[in-house]
């Protein structure tokens, strides 16, 4: 298991300089997750427009994996209808879970196809999914909030 | 002794040399006759080999290490835990929770119950007089510091559950009903669909005591229907030091944790705390690692032989012993006198030998039973007795070992008779 | 390396082969480099061999049993008893009660003090900020419950036990002091005395987690003045699953029951039970009986190592841990930064790079360490970090470790900063 | 381990024509002991007469050797000084708890050395005892009673 397969280039970049980081008004919903293994911490805003995913904000604290992947949920979801979101959350779930036997869509997951590597580091995939169960959990509250 | 049940034979012999202790010699040199296994069971070399195994190669703590060896030592105890979760027919792996043992399982329940405020002044917990005490006591000082009445089915005289007046006893205030499936001391396998059907109509939660249960006979808690469903490692030939809780999720997710510390909790600051959803919320502090390995190649085993193989071979030496030692003038079984809808533990008096003595005869020509009130003492008052000896039998007994218990017994009456 | 502690060789090499995970490789054919000691120590063959001796050999449940191998099986496992009661230099074997980890004996003290009433509302509980989880989580869930209040010490900036106010902290209000003997996390040795001394001066109990102090020091409880003493098994280079709790035999006398069920009845009815003295009291169910042979081999090969070589070889590798660390710009140790009072757990940052991103980088290089909170979040945050990455070491560490691991770190940072 | 060893024609003749069974007044202290592994029990009352021990009754069920014990009990205490019983105890728990390695005094133990086998059984000590701990236990209240 090579530390480059999980440390891509697009990674770390994402690590680096982040999108969407930050937390902004307005929102919905917020939530608050815990690694409870690590500590990692990560706040979440959702806003939803019209059953349309249009901002998601953040302020995370976490490893290179854990904040690359809140920046690729940014890019992921944001401007997607609610459904299309969560599909696009479903595909990157799978592949974290699928110990490197699951073929990543390039099509769905765009930059997330770099985290394919981290399916093969067990102890990683939680930091890979903090964002995304947090995005899972605060879009159920905004969903819920506006019915 | 070949025993053949859905068509597969069982080879208790070939059974036999998986377990080295049986090839023992004990009171200078008398081969070991092991009846005392619904005490323990005996493990078998591929069970302890998998402990050796992972303490060597891929011992390291659990879900907190990010490196090789802790992702390596934290697949094979999260596997033992899936492995038992397959085992018992579980939903969801998240539904087993390791414990210490059955009692600890049994305990944590009664505790969480009386924590959540389940058990106020006003409800019921319902019990049976056939429990072992670890099905018992929890329930006494639970009721006690809540305040709550504890009541329990009687049992017949033919030593079944007494299921007479179950809707005066089960009512809309009973919050528990906690009975055994399979009686260490009389061996009764209880009518838990009726039990169970009572109870989820008036809302109680039922506990099943499955220690005897789950190494005997194959058992699908799905489909059981209860609540939660307790049963021990040691028992069913894997190691001491883990017992399993299963519950069912939602209940699960709904109580307060049992002890703190270590990898129940969310997060942690000085002032409070919130805590991990199960299974982790109930387990504190290091779990029983290696024991989670052994138990999951015990159930590798079991398997591998086939439960209802196992359970075949148990109904069949049960019923042979049942009948041999009923041709024993002045011996008496306690507990159903046949084979049917009965574990493999037989409990009798002979005359009045105490089983003290009884035990020791045996003892001395190899043969080792239990002697006492098996932690069953409310059932052996309720037959009148103070203690019993108790023959029980598993995988690797044989008829030739039930012949040397009525031999054996026969010898005590002569030597405490004459 | 050979260290010479009251003119004996400690060599570490020879240690190191009664152990064969050392010489196992991880990542694509490295050695591998374990520095994660204070979560889990690896097991020597010696260990090993008696838990599978037992199993195969001896094996039988204990206290119940009559026969042969049922003696054999009790005198193994009180037997292991009687070894940890010398090992820690307990006046009476009755003192020492089996759990099935630390965590389990720190929530049976600070359950059976609360459900003995001694932790009312006006009671406190006095802890410290570098408490591990499961010295502060079963303390929160008791005051919770009773009504009492939780305070605790604070830590200095140089990771030492703050005790200015200690007269203001521990009061005639004051019901336990529980505290920890050696931090999991910044590695600081406590001045227990002066705790000790004031808790008893306003009649105050004190608990003492010894976790991290019984694998690396000697230890006497008779001197030491406590009223509890925890630690754990699997971290003394003995089995997971078991855990031990001494106290002194007048205050276990006073205290209820934790759990119930098995040898800790006297007499058992429907209606009530009463309970045996220590340590049968508090050991409900089947114990865990291999464990306690292991942890016995456990203290056989420590003390055949010497409990004083093993403090002066890990006093010497901490010395040598602190200093080759300190040479890596931007690694900043939190705790103590010298090896005086000190025991061998070094927790650190390195820069802004996360823990979790330096132990993979080492793990890619063989080397094993910690990163996250340790169980110890409230000492993170006193230290304004999150998380931190531990290097912790044991009677088998040697300084070539401690080199791979300062090269592992340079490059981690190169990975990271290029 | 021989049975025989175990069983002494002496214990077997207690066991079966037990000497001072029964509950008798008068009597300062009466106790209730259990063994908890096995569940035998024993009710004795000690009666103390101007420092002597001038009678010991009970009931008890339990094993051949815990029957025997409470009747070889009875043969060696009453009649003696409350001192002396108390040191023929110690002399007969010491001989259980020697493993077989402490010899027994004729003398002192009289019946009572026909336990000496007992010691090579570790888990019948505890029946032996039986009695002989419910004494001790009746005589301190006994003796505290009275003073
Ligand atoms: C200081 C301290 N206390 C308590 C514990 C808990 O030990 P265990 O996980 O064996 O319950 C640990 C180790 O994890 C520890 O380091
Ligand atoms: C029916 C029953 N329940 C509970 C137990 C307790 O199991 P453990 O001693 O492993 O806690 C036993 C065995 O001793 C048992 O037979």
């Amino acid at each position: 298991m090579n530390l480059d397969s999980l440390y891509q280039e697009i990674i770390l970049d994402h690590y680096k300089r982040p999108h969407g980081a930050g937390l902004r008004d307005p929102f919905e919903a917020e939530v608050h997750h815990v690694n409870p293994t690590c500590g990692d911490e990560i706040t979440l805003r959702v806003h939803l427009e019209a059953g349309t995913v249009s901002d998601v904000s953040y302020a995370a604290e976490g490893c290179s994996i854990s904040q690359a992947s809140a920046s690729v949920l940014n890019d992921l979801v944001v401007g997607k209808p609610v459904t299309e979101a969560l599909q696009v959350l479903d595909s990157f779930q799978a592949l974290m879970q699928g110990k490197g036997q699951v073929e990543a869509d390039e099509e769905v997951l765009e930059d997330g196809i770099a985290f394919a590597g981290v399916a093969q580091f067990p102890a990683r995939v939680k930091c890979a999914l903090l964002s995304w169960m947090a995005f899972k959990d605060a879009t159920t509250r905004a969903v819920e909030e506006s019915a | 002794m070949t025993i053949t049940a859905a068509g597969v034979d069982y080879d208790v012999l070939k059974v036999r040399e998986d377990f080295p202790i049986l090839g023992r010699t004990v009171a200078n040199g008398l081969p070991l006759v092991y009846l005392d296994s619904a005490n323990t069971s005996q493990k078998p070399r591929q069970v302890v080999e998998a402990i050796e195994r992972h303490y060597l190669e891929h011992n390291a703590n659990v879900a907190r290490a990010m490196h090789t060896l802790g992702a390596e030592a934290t697949e094979a105890f999260e596997g033992g835990r899936t492995r038992i979760a397959e085992f018992i027919g579980a939903p969801s792996r998240d539904e087993v929770v390791f414990a210490k043992n059955a009692s600890e399982a049994l305990n944590l329940v009664a505790r969480v119950l009386a924590d959540a405020g389940r058990l106020g002044a006003d409800r019921e917990v319902v019990i049976t007089e056939m429990e072992h005490h670890s099905n018992i006591v929890p329930w006494q000082l639970a009721t006690e510091r809540t305040g709550a009445t504890l009541r329990w089915f009687g049992v017949t005289d033919d030593g079944r559950l007494d299921l007479d007046g179950i809707e005066q006893l089960i009512t809309e205030r009973t919050a528990v009903v906690s009975l055994t499936w399979v009686s260490n001391m009389l061996g009764t396998v209880n009518p838990l669909d009726v039990v169970i059907r009572r109870a989820h109509e008036v809302g109680a939660l039922v506990v099943v005591d499955a220690s005897q249960a789950v190494p005997q006979m194959p058992v699908d808690v799905a489909s059981l229907g209860a609540d939660f469903v307790v049963f021990t490692g040691h028992k069913m030939v894997g190691p001491t030091g883990i017992g399993v809780l299963w519950g069912r999720y939602d209940v699960l997710a709904e109580l307060p944790p049992f002890l703190g510390g270590g990898e129940m909790i969310e997060t942690v600051t000085m002032e409070r705390s919130t805590f991990a959803p199960p299974p982790a919320r109930f387990e504190a502090g290091t779990p029983p690692i290696a024991q989670s390995v052994g138990l999951g190649a015990a159930a590798d085993y079991l398997d591998a032989l086939g439960m209802e193989n196992i359970a075949a071979h148990e109904h069949a030496i049960t019923a042979y012993a049942l009948g041999r030692l009923q041709e024993i003038d002045g011996l008496r079984v306690v507990g159903p006198q046949t084979a049917e809808e009965r574990g493999g533990a037989v409990s009798f008096t002979l005359g009045d030998i105490h089983p003290h003595d009884v035990a020791q005869v045996l003892d001395s020509r190899g043969i080792a039973v239990r002697a006492g009130h098996h932690c069953a003492k409310p059932a052996h008052r309720r037959f009148g007795v103070q203690s019993t000896t108790r023959a029980s039998f598993y995988l690797y007994t044989t008829e030739a070992e039930i012949d040397a218990l009525v031999e054996g017994l026969v010898a005590t009456q002569k030597y405490f008779g004459g």
